[in-house]
């Protein structure tokens, strides 16, 4: 299975990423340059965190005109796997690849620590490997992770996979450390082939690092891929 | 020609505004007591290069909804003039 | 056209506008006025101090590049190097905290970029007035979100620092950033203009009015109402561009044919310039028509000294000025061809095919004035412990609560959890114990990195005090489980033009040097900031040590947070009871006075090397040393940094190793230096006993971690008795309640 | 009286905006070749309760200067329209 990772002007998780997937996938990720027209053949794409166009105007706002979005549409709209970390999880919000918006934290401070999350959905590639109900615990190193669902409201809810909680599971307010809208730390589109979240795997996926819950997403993804027996 | 576009950035109404939040409860700390709300949005001065005023304001309503508002939360009016 | 009294407008004297005068042989022209007073300016010339910075010791055997470059350099071993630098930037933050943090940050992460060096690590040491004062409250909060905004979108981990609140730095804050990178030994960059003919190419932001005199006007005198006037020349950070600018770099380094590369700070392409052919023997000839800039109509002045952010300095192979502007444009960056190296040694200044300017390098730099400013001695506050009551033992959990819960030694989270700590990956120990630890990828081995400063015993006696910083930093690396190699430093001191300043000034620099000399780390570079004084008050001597540490095994990473229940509670080092100068006598008595701790420099290495080599042989689960708040605020941080089910602990003070009597309220915390709290599994207790005996160490073993409660004895009389969850909630609450955000 | 307010903070002139810088390049890279700059500034809607229209005026000019803007790098304008 061939993995991407999309550089964009102003990325800073792409290094990180990299080195994630070379520990779990033990083969190297594909840079994908932003002004790039397609994705070299990659089976999964991965949109790092960091601040694309320096987070000016709005997360992700900016990136999501890049020429490279356009093959990830497509990728997307083929079945292709996508997932977005942080801000590539708000270019992917700003692309309509996944529904609603981000707004600043509630507490208007960029958040910087570890958080606990309950697996709400492990029928997506990204997320089969964990059991439903499942609690894990990942960093989280955002300023916009406020997400809202679209204002009028009246289009379907998200298909969410991860919810802040306490390390019991329970999700109460007290765990929800950005005011995210039900909880909620990532989600999916319909499909399932699409995810995006706002915690940081790719950096609590080592022991030496103090976490091992951030393998579980490339896991999954291998795991999805071998059943597909594309390998 | 060359014109100037204003463009205000708001959230729909209905939309939490943690910022506007935040700011009417530091006025109201600060002694501004009469305060009872703060909206917070952007506002967006261009300079643009268009053959027209329609072309200008093509371009600009164009290039709001592409780029300067987000359509799920924000809404966007905008002001056009000479310079 | 100059006026009569033309050194004014530059900020020089007189008697230097003479010299400049003598060196060129004639008077100067207004740009090269311009340039001797931003070069001339004591934050850039150090002309107060750079005839005092040469007692640091400075050479050591790990030492690749020590003072002089934009960074120091340690070898790591196998290749790799480790740069790293301290820089301040005090009175910027003073004007506007956001931008003047976070151009700080951006100005720190520059100086090791031009290293050819990545990025690692941010560490930040912050000093302000107290936060009951809502100007100061406004500092915090503004310094803090600069510091983050730069770093965190930058993509470089802020992983440490210290804040301290002192009614001294009301008038005065101190904002100093630290950053650490690594390179290949081979790759190493040096700002230097070497080989005549060379294209010098200027890439990254455009030239703006951003800062004019900054360094001069700024940074170089002492602060008042003239400054408020100077907002104009506040510079605006832009960390998306200096992340591009990071990038484009290292892609240029890599292309082979990059000569030497400086970045754009303080004095702009004047002080770019005439270092790096000042450093290589060479001269420029720059030619200002070919700046790119923000703004039309700028004039061959400003465009000199603007301090505009994000900018580089690149001399480079002819024939690759092409590839090199390539590489830039690609990541959306300016880049242009604005002069070339030559053999003159002149900075030639040329704008419209005039000669503008004309100055020999070293006229600029080397040949700046050097002061060796009249110091006199300052009689410091006694202490007189006859007027201050021993605690009783039922003032101790008052008065621990109290500390806790005070924002001098309150927890520091709601200051780094708006720090990135983990990009990078790298991050094993975050914020919240003794030092940073970051593994090397690929490798066995890490780093660890802290940055102290205490001013307040620098204040009561900078000897000691310039001493004490350099040992607490050296410990906090080794409590870490790391060995100390090298530091870098910034002095932020009062005005210099006032005798009893560069005496605490020239104290501070012989503390210092007999404790790198002692322990064995020599200094790599630094940064000195003056005139932090504000309508006559002056801030205490405030020396800040970043200290770099190497473990050889990155599995020697230790905590400060007890680790398991049942381990046994052990006190390296003897306990002499000072109180002098401590943090306890201040919060609860409001008295700074009497000398501070004393520091037995040998007692401190032996201390530190008993500590490493128990933690090398496995002896130890967490170490934390006494810092401020003495013994029992050690013992209390550990048990509220501990994993889950080992928040507690119960110790009998009997068993703490003193040097004589003490008073209870000395005991438990006064600040002597050289102590280290320790836990280990019951069956290490001999193994370690027989290795602190070996290094002739105290080792007092003083009861056992537990969950729940802070208890304490002295024989069967009981001390402390307190749930570790209401003082954690005290702790944790300091800064938040101070900030006003929670009740 | 209730009164609303709309103040509009922008930077000050010379000041650098990266905000505006890298809008601008992106409405260019996106074909909005016509857009020659861009300033990014505040705008905020202020509800309030103030006896008269000077009272009004007065506490925004006040908050505007305490709070609303940063006077270092940034000046505000206001209009003030009765609920
Ligand atoms: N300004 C800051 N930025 C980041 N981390 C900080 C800051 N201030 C304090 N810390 C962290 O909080 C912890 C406690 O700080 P401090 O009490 O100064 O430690 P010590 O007494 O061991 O020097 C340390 O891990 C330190 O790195
Ligand atoms: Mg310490």
């Amino acid at each position: 299975m061939r993995f991407g990772v999309v550089v964009f002007p102003g990325s800073n998780c792409e290094r990180d990423c990299f080195h994630w997937v070379e520990q779990v996938a033990g083969r190297p990720a594909l840079p994908i340059w932003h002004g790039q027209a397609d994705l070299g053949g990659v089976d999964c794409v991965i949109l790092p965190g960091g601040f694309s166009y320096g987070d000016y105007l709005r997360p992700g706002a900016i990136a999501r005109l890049s020429p490279v979005m356009r093959a990830v549409q497509e990728h997307a709209a083929a079945g292709g796997l996508v997932l977005g970390i942080c801000n590539g999880f708000q270019i992917l919000l700003e692309a309509g690849l996944l529904p609603g918006a981000v707004l600043r934290n509630r507490s208007l401070k960029f958040e910087c620590r570890d958080v606990f999350l309950r697996v709400e959905d492990g029928g997506t590639p990204f997320t089969r490997s964990c059991r439903p109900g499942q609690v894990i615990r990942l960093p989280i190193k955002h300023a916009d992770g406020n997400y809202r669902t679209a204002a009028a409201g009246g289009d379907a809810p998200p298909r969410v996979l991860f919810r802040y909680c306490e390390a019991d599971g329970r999700i109460t307010a007290g765990a929800n450390p950005n005011g995210a809208q039900d909880n909620i730390a990532g989600l999916a589109n319909r499909r399932g082939n699409v995810v995006g979240l706002m915690p940081h795997p790719e950096v609590s996926a080592e022991p030496v690092l103090g976490g091992t819950d951030g393998r579980l997403l490339l896991t999954s993804a291998l795991d999805h891929w071998k059943e597909q027996g594309e390998c | 020609m060359r014109w100037r576009a204003r463009v205000v950035v708001t959230l729909k109404p209905g939309v939490l505004d943690p910022q506007g939040e935040a700011t009417r409860k530091a006025l109201n700390g600060v002694g501004f007591a009469g305060v009872e709300d703060v909206r917070v949005g952007k506002f967006l001065e261009v300079e643009l290069e268009a053959a027209s005023r329609e072309a200008a304001e093509e371009m600009i309503g164009e290039m709001s909804r592409r780029l300067l508002a987000n359509p799920v939360l924000e809404e966007f009016r905008y002001e056009l003039g000479s310079r | 056209m100059l006026g009569d009294r033309p050194w004014e407008a530059v900020g020089l004297t007189a008697e230097e506008y003479r010299r400049c005068r003598d060196l060129l042989g004639r008077d100067p022209s207004p740009v090269e006025l311009g340039m001797f007073g931003v070069m001339w300016s004591e934050h850039c010339s150090y002309k107060s101090s750079k005839l005092h910075l040469s007692r640091l010791p400075s050479a050591g055997p790990g030492v690749l590049q020590g003072p002089g470059e934009n960074a120091g350099v340690v070898d790591l071993g196998d290749g790799l190097a480790l740069a790293f630098k301290i820089e301040s930037h005090n009175h910027p933050s003073a004007i506007e905290p956001v931008q003047g943090a976070a151009t700080g940050v951006g100005g720190i992460l520059r100086d090791i970029i031009t290293m050819g060096a990545y990025p690692i690590a941010i560490l930040d040491s912050l000093r302000f007035g107290p936060i009951d004062q809502p100007r100061n409250r406004h500092l915090l909060a503004g310094v803090v979100t600069g510091v983050g905004w730069y770093g965190n979108c930058f993509g470089c981990p802020t992983v440490g620092g210290e804040v301290y609140f002192e009614p001294v730095y009301a008038g005065n804050p101190l904002v100093n950033a630290f950053c650490a990178g690594v390179v290949r030994r081979d790759e190493i960059v040096r700002g230097q203009a070497q080989g005549p003919g060379n294209p010098v190419l200027l890439a990254g932001a455009r030239t703006g009015r951003d800062g004019i005199h900054g360094a001069s006007l700024l940074a170089s005198r002492e602060f008042d109402e003239r400054a408020e006037a100077m907002r104009p020349s506040v510079q605006v950070g832009d960390p998306f561009l200096g992340k591009l600018l990071l990038e484009a770099c290292l892609e240029a380094r890599a292309t082979g044919s990059l000569v030497g590369m400086n970045d754009l700070g303080a004095a702009g392409l004047t002080s770019a310039s005439a270092e790096t052919a000042a450093r290589a023997g060479t001269g420029i000839e720059l030619n200002l028509d070919r700046v790119p800039r923000r703004e039309p109509g700028m004039s061959a002045y400003e465009v000199m000294l603007s301090e505009s952010q994000e900018r580089m300095l690149l001399i480079v192979r002819p024939g690759a000025e092409q590839a090199m502007i390539d590489i830039f444009t690609r990541w959306g960056l300016e880049a242009a061809v604005i002069g070339q190296v030559t053999a003159d040694g002149c900075i030639r200044v040329r704008e419209g095919g005039r000669v503008l300017a004309e100055v020999p390098a070293a006229a600029l730099t080397r040949e700046a004035p050097a002061y060796s400013r009249p110091a006199r001695p300052a009689a410091r506050p006694v202490l007189d412990l006859t007027r201050i009551p021993d605690l009783t033992m039922a003032d101790v959990g008052p008065t621990l609560r109290r500390l806790l819960g005070s924002p001098d030694l309150g927890c520091r989270e709601w200051v780094y959890r708006q720090y990135d700590q983990l990009v990078g990956a790298n991050t094993v120990l975050r914020p919240g114990s003794d030092a940073a630890v970051l593994r090397l990828k690929g490798r066995p081995g890490g780093i660890a990195l802290a940055v102290d400063g205490n001013g307040r015993h620098c204040y009561l006696d900078p000897r000691t005090g310039g001493a004490l910083a350099v040992a607490e930093a050296a410990r906090n690396v080794t409590v870490s489980g790391a060995r100390p190699v090298a530091l870098t430093n910034c002095l932020n001191f009062g005005n210099p033009e006032r005798p009893e300043i560069m005496w605490e000034f020239q104290e501070v620099i012989e503390g210092m040097a007999a404790a790198c000399r002692a322990l064995g780390t020599p200094v790599t570079g630094g940064n000195v900031s003056f005139y932090n004084e504000t309508l006559g008050e002056n801030i205490y001597p405030t020396p800040v040590v970043g200290m770099v540490g190497l473990l050889d095994d990155i599995g020697h990473a230790t905590g400060q947070g007890f680790c398991e229940a049942g381990d046994r509670i052990v006190l390296l080092g003897e306990t002499g009871g000072d109180l002098g100068g401590s943090a306890y006598l201040k919060i609860c008595h409001g008295v700074v006075g009497g000398p501070p701790p004393a520091l037995d420099l040998d007692a401190e290495r032996k201390v530190q090397a008993c500590c490493r080599e128990a933690i090398r042989a496995g002896l130890v689960r967490s170490a934390h040393d006494c810092a401020d708040g003495g013994l029992a605020v050690a013992l209390a941080e550990s048990a509220l940094t501990a994993r889950e089910g080992a928040r507690g602990f119960t110790v009998d003070l009997a068993a703490v190793p003193v040097r004589g009597v003490l008073r209870l309220d000395g005991l438990l915390l006064g600040e002597t230096p050289s102590r280290i709290v320790v836990t280990a599994a019951a069956a290490a207790l001999p193994g370690l006993r027989e290795l602190a005996a070996r290094h002739g160490v105290a080792a007092g073993v003083l009861g056992q971690v537990t969950d729940g409660r802070l208890a304490m004895r002295r024989g069967d009389a009981i001390v402390l008795d307190e749930a570790t969850d209401g003082l954690a909630a005290i702790w944790k609450g300091a800064i938040p309640c101070a900030m006003g955000e929670q009740g």
